[in-house]
């Protein structure tokens, strides 16, 4: 299936500013993170801590919907979903 | 709204200065020379930062019965001492007027995907956001 | 400022729009369509108007520490929906600038002699004052 | 001595905007009070009840300084001081 990646600030400078990207049907968010640092090795040093925790400087919304992390890296995708990856807002 | 040109002040004031509001509140946020800064760049998840400005406007008219929320957000390059966003509230009572805008500003920086890059001296930096 | 024009909220919002001055707070206070009013007139001691609007501009400078604050009051004769007072704060930040512009309207309204009557379907009438 | 008497809102439409008075040297606030009253009779039922008691919804300013009621009554006047009467102001 097919998931656009929309990525801002320091996240698009590492995945760029939209992508789609071919995942598994029955994919997780958690399946989609990891294929996202295979072909874009920078990110997983922005995502995980050298002891492989998930930091907790960045978000992620699904169709526009933001995830509570780590419980939502379960949450289901499905095909033409919307997932953006971005650190804390700063906007104002 | 949110906006890549010039925020037009005259505009989205008058558009709230109206017989059934008494009181108008505008917050103007400009582009502050910080030590080092030269400029500013300013990105944003438009359509989710549109679905959240939506949310907080209608949160302010709910909570403090202001009769109009507008707000425009800049987007791209800006320059020191640019209007970067602004926030109106009009309202038949000054007190709310008030309460509203510094509500809707305060939501804003809080929640609506937007991010700031600054131009120094010594190259780029992302300003870091409060809250995840 | 007394003025017995039309305020120019382009030239007193820009004159407080400057990159030492993160955030600027404004309020705009407009002829309200009250029940049966058709319109205003505004009468200021204006000696006495202008000496106090700097004592308070001045208190507000010092208890908030905002860089500018600038007042203009119509007089004459006013429409439903015309401005009939402005007032801007500027400050490096925005609580201080909230603060500020609240305060200044605040003692206006209780300190600074002007009135105003009433235009009514049934004739004039003065706007009675609060405080003593 | 000359005393120039300034009057707003309601007290505008009983004294007129601007008038200069003669009054005798050694005159005190509340004396201009009386000469006013003579002048017009009016303005005595805008600041006396009618068991002659000073009501509070005017001030006085002399020279720009407001003064405090009744007490000041006993103020001195000296030529060409300016006497403002007006109502609780309601500006914004």
């Amino acid at each position: 299936m097919r998931i656009k990646i929309r990525a801002f600030a320091g996240f698009r400078e590492i995945l760029g500013k939209e992508m789609i990207v071919e995942i598994g049907s029955g994919s997780k968010v958690a399946d989609l993170i990891n294929h996202l640092c295979e072909i874009k090795p920078e990110l997983r040093g922005a995502l995980f801590s050298d002891a492989g925790e998930l930091r907790d400087y960045f978000m992620i919304m699904l169709n526009r919907r933001r995830l509570d992390l780590p419980e939502d890296l379960n949450a289901d995708l499905s095909d033409n979903d919307e997932v953006a990856i971005f650190p804390p807002v700063a906007g104002g | 709204m949110i906006s890549d040109g010039e925020i037009d002040l005259v505009e989205i004031l008058g558009s709230s200065i109206k017989p059934d509001a008494g009181a108008v509140v505008a917050f103007v946020g400009v582009v502050r020379a910080d030590p080092g800064v030269m400029g500013l760049e300013v990105e944003a998840y438009e359509e989710a930062a549109l679905e959240e400005l939506r949310r907080i406007k209608e949160e302010a008219i709910a909570r403090f019965g202001v009769s109009s929320v507008d707000v425009v957000h800049r987007t791209g390059r800006l320059s020191l001492g640019e209007v970067i966003v602004v926030v109106v509230c009009g309202s038949s009572h000054r007190r709310e007027a008030f309460q509203a805008c510094e509500y809707v500003i305060d939501e804003l920086k809080r929640r609506v995907p937007i991010w700031k890059k600054e131009q120094t001296e010594e190259g780029e930096r992302w300003v870091r956001g409060d809250a995840c």
